[in-house]
């Protein structure tokens, strides 16, 4: 028997199997009596696959019953991010915080709390900085030297902004009403408006039942991804299957 | 060509001629020479033996893909069907089936009552000057085989598109060492905005009232600490605090001179780290910016 | 980043999730922000994993919901041997009930049995439902309120079609009066049966994939048909219908 085909047939079984697969499972997917392959054949037509898997990120592997293809564990902390646990919202304080951080940076917590009137629970300030939104850029010259807290570069782009500058002025902020805060973020122009603004979709795009919305998402995520590089896979990576 | 119904025809025993063989019927077949079909042959395919009919009967979806199946079985074109003769053929097939006391779908029967009004309409005389304008009686009918069948082959190229588990699979290989990945929240900026929003208004509120109370603002502080800067140099950063004026009044003041400093009014440096702080009123090219500059 | 490791990591995802993964996802892997690999670096990893799987038993597809590794076509014989049971066989009647809601989408029942000339089982309706390839998307604005049905992301990835536009072209419609014209042009002459043929095969040939299919089947059905002659035949249904 031809040893690349025997070996494509083992190799697409053992993947479509996603289970461990007998060697006489394997054996018989190639019909009955003399056009079985022998066990030799089949086990050399394993050894070479086990050979091509070498350095990839998977691997063959005989477990009791039978055969499988499988990820190798080094690979376990990237692959397990496939199935990540269900996520929770952020706070409002930390939502404010953030803010807070953007608005007035360089800022300490002590600042962030004098204006929100309430204190800063630390975990927040901790989950920012890992979240690599925030970083401690020095310390204000008081008693105590406090940590000023500043926003970072993945802050911006994940946020699709090209620098703070593109955030509403405060002035501004402070005028306009929620719905008008909606209109004035998908109404400016440039590319930020319409990061935002495809943003905004995704999110209106949740609670939609619209009939056509997989088609519209399917065609939004496209232009979101080819957009700019992996700052906006991240816009992408808000919760987009809500039914599926 | 359409797809028909699968039959098989098994030849179990030799049987008595078809009592419909019906005779030739050239007469209702305009166009079978046009098609090069003998027309003789057409009714042939009449005669089904009474145990095969109810399988016959669910080999078809309906009246239309049986008249669909009897139009295409003759080569003939939808578009010019001799609705005579397939008027007749469909008859015998819905008499056959009664006959057999088979239960038949009603669509079925409705269909023989909408071919056998279609078949009156076209054996009226009309006036000839009418012809060109009135519609074909059998436009209505046409349009539906014609529609029925693009969903027919419709279903036929689905059903030939390579799907899973019939012609490919999808492969999986398991991950045994799994971890625990707590995904991390999205937000997006507008719900950062609206929070911001709110802890700007509250904090005004906040402000206001102490305004009723204390006489202080941030606007108001935003001038005061202008004013006193007005005369050329440095005021140490202290300088602008009033103690007496308790927490609120410290903090009033520092978010004063951060909105002063954010619109570039005044410039705060310091000469090295831990000395203490100085401000004057924004100069043309500024010292030493306490405020890192953002690598963006 | 490194491409070895990019490409392993993909690859590694792509079999470990067993089932089609968005780019998104797929980016999201290497962690956040800064860390994620670029839209053309993954796209260039997809590539290469294409690449590799020529001359294999597997092949990179990209559907609907995202990328997935799938077993190739022509090895169906051997791997369907891994589930001899497996029956996925579906009767003409759902298939053209799903031809309908596929093309004609958002549709209610009854617009199905408008164009189909026959009453729709529910058993149909509630098959494609529970294989998650129809879903209820609202209800028409007319007395009774039907629900409209339309197909899903499943649907498309059970297909192998990235969006709808991939469905195959529908049939076109034509109008009476273009071939009654012919009609009495070519009735003049000797040319018409030529005419005629040549509007046949126009027609035959917009089935695109399943005419080859079908033209066999005719010509089979044609045969025993018209073999009858004077014996008596039994018609005996293929087995096309195994669920209804």
């Amino acid at each position: 028997m031809n040893e690349t085909y025997l070996r494509n047939v083992v190799e697409a079984a053992l993947l479509a199997a996603g289970a461990p697969v007998p060697l006489a499972d394997l054996a018989r997917l190639f019909g009955e009596g003399a056009q079985q392959p022998g066990v030799d054949e089949l086990r050399a037509a394993l050894a070479a696959l086990a050979g091509g898997y070498e350095g990839r990120g998977i691997e063959l592997k005989e477990t009791a019953s039978g055969w499988r293809v499988q990820v190798r564990p080094e690979l376990a902390p990237e692959i397990s991010r496939l199935w990540p646990e269900r996520t929770t919202r952020y706070s409002r304080a930390l939502l404010e915080t953030l803010a807070l951080i953007a608005y007035r940076q360089p800022i300490t917590r002590a600042e962030i709390e004098a204006v929100r009137g309430v204190a800063v629970n630390p975990n927040i300030i901790r989950t920012v900085i890992e979240r690599n939104w925030v970083r401690v850029v020095g310390h204000r010259d008081v008693p105590g030297h406090p940590e000023l807290l500043a926003t970072t570069r993945d802050f911006l782009d994940y946020f699709g902004l090209k620098s703070l500058d593109q955030l509403p002025p405060l002035a501004e902020l402070r005028a306009m009403s929620d719905v008008n805060l909606q209109l004035a973020l998908a109404g400016e122009g440039g590319a930020t408006a319409a990061a935002l603004a495809d943003e905004d979709a995704t999110t209106a795009g949740e609670a939609a039942p619209a009939a056509a919305e997989a088609d519209a998402e399917d065609a939004g995520e496209e232009d979101e991804l080819s957009a700019e590089g992996g700052a906006s896979a991240e816009l992408v990576a808000a919760p987009r299957h809500p039914e599926y | 060509m359409a797809r028909r119904p699968d039959l098989k025809v098994v030849v179990s025993n030799p049987a008595p001629a078809p009592v419909h063989d019906a005779a030739p019927e050239q007469a209702e077949m305009p166009f079978a020479v046009v098609n090069g079909e003998p027309v003789s042959q057409l009714p042939r395919d009449l005669y089904i033996p009474p145990q095969a009919l109810e399988v016959f009967l669910e080999a078809f979806e309906g009246p239309l893909d049986l008249l669909l199946y009897l139009i295409r079985r003759q080569n003939l074109d939808i578009l010019d069907i001799p609705l005579a003769e397939i008027t007749r053929q469909y008859m015998r097939y819905i008499e056959l089936m009664q006959e057999l006391q088979l239960e038949l779908a009603g669509e079925y029967l409705v269909m023989a009552a909408t071919l056998a009004e279609i078949k009156s309409r076209m054996l009226l005389p009309r006036p000839k000057s009418d012809v060109a304008s009135e519609e074909d009686p059998r436009a209505e009918l046409v349009r539906r085989l014609q529609e029925y069948e693009r969903f027919k082959r419709a279903a036929a190229d689905i059903d030939a598109l390579p799907r899973l588990e019939r012609d490919v699979w999808s492969t999986s290989a398991p991950l045994t060492q799994r971890r625990v990945v707590r995904a991390l929240p999205q937000v997006t900026l507008q719900e950062m905005l609206v929070a911001f929003q709110e802890v700007v208004a509250r904090s005004q509120m906040f402000a206001h009232h102490h305004v009723q109370r204390e006489r202080l603002s941030v606007g108001e502080r935003m001038s005061d600490i202008l004013a006193a800067l007005r005369s050329p140099g440095f005021v140490a950063f202290v300088e602008l605090f009033r103690p007496e004026e308790g927490r609120m009044g410290v903090t009033v003041t520092f978010v004063a001179i951060l909105e002063l400093m954010r619109e570039g009014l005044i410039d705060i440096v310091q000469a090295e780290a831990y000395a203490p702080l100085h401000v004057r009123a924004a100069q043309p090219a500024p010292a030493l910016r306490l405020v890192e500059e953002e690598p963006s």
